[in-house]
């Protein structure tokens, strides 16, 4: 399937809903399909010693990044028996409300698609070098930690 | 030997510069650079930073010529 | 917050994609929002004795099944943090590559909205009155089981 | 007393209607009718067949006058 093109994931800003609603479209096509999973991740307006957040400045070590997507890409195929799988991150700023992760997989059957979209989302969390710049309203900022 | 010396996030700002390239004596390792570069720069959370040689994080080698060597802070990716 | 309004589920034939994207694009005001979990069904081109499906037709137990969506709604916003859930399921006949269940569930913290999202998946499919006719595109029928 | 009943999916088709008005015996059970109606209309995969009254599958009593009866095939949405 499309499993072996490489795959550009980096986005500029946000990630629009639009961009949504265009891969579901395009999976109307694979009639082996009967269960897709997607996950979101959004920006908060969190609120930190009395500042609140009002952007996250994305920045990734690109090339290391890229191949890094590209094994977790590899593992998932393996592991799961999915139809295909699509991952979007942001770079750049993404005010909060707007999307910086977009992770979408597909199968024919559903626990394949919400197993293989849960792997890519704490592999993305935890593997790939990229670095997130929380710029408060005041214009200060603090460096992003994933827990 | 030369290296370039990659600095990203909240280590890129206390460094001033996202990269530059360093001139090594031939044996150092990713260890001394990492200590070296921290003291310079003084760069905080020395525990939490993660060296990448060439894009691999496996690495306690000795350093050669043209290695790119990364240094970076936690990741905050999603 | 949208907890309490009764929401219509049943939408007659397929989800559109851009009922997602505008889902999505509404969520977008509320910061206090970290990740969205998103669940789509599509009808599967299965064959079946060499036979090929070509559509489910589905009908409903509509008002029990309204109050079966109501009551999962309720366990749901008890069970796990969320900040909203939506489902849309469709009557009526669905073709092959098109959706018949959207799940979209929202909270601060991507486990929950993830948790709660097959929660709703998992209970719908197993106790939400709802009969699929899977028709064979030689205009013959079977009736469909939940597995 | 007279019941309400409804029949969906497989078995709507098997008894060619989805909904009839069925005059019962006062005491007449759940059970009782449902054996009725499957022997009736021939219905096939009888132990897969969930009755709701009044929209509730929990039920083990007489039925009342006024009850809504449905007959359920197994369920298949999602």
């Amino acid at each position: 399937m499309d499993k072996k093109k490489p795959k550009k994931v980096f986005v500029d800003g946000a990630i629009p809903p639009e961009k949504i609603a265009t891969s579901i479209a395009n999976h109307q096509s694979k009639t082996n399909i009967g269960a897709h999973s997607i996950f979101l991740g959004q920006i908060r307006a969190d609120e930190i010693d009395g500042k609140t957040v009002s952007a996250i400045e994305y920045s990734a070590y690109e090339e290391m990044a890229e191949s890094i997507f590209h094994e977790i890409r590899e593992a998932a195929f393996s592991k799961f028996d999915i139809t295909c799988a699509h991952i979007y991150h942001s770079l750049g700023e993404v005010k909060t409300g707007e999307l910086c992760l977009f992770v979408f997989t597909s199968s024919a059957h559903r626990k394949i698609a919400i197993e293989a979209c849960n792997y890519f989302v704490e592999e993305i969390k935890a593997n790939v070098p990229i670095f997130g710049k929380e710029i408060f309203e005041d214009e200060t900022h603090q460096w992003k930690v994933n827990k | 030997m030369k290296v370039n010396v990659k600095y990203f996030g909240a280590i890129a700002e206390s460094a001033g510069k996202s990269e530059e390239v360093l001139d090594l004596e031939k044996g150092s390792s990713v260890k001394d650079l990492k200590n070296q570069q921290i003291k310079k720069y003084q760069i905080q959370d020395a525990d939490s930073i993660q060296i990448a040689v060439n894009q691999d994080l496996k690495n306690e080698v000795e350093l050669k010529d043209g290695d790119e060597v990364a240094f970076l802070p936690p990741f905050a990716g999603g």
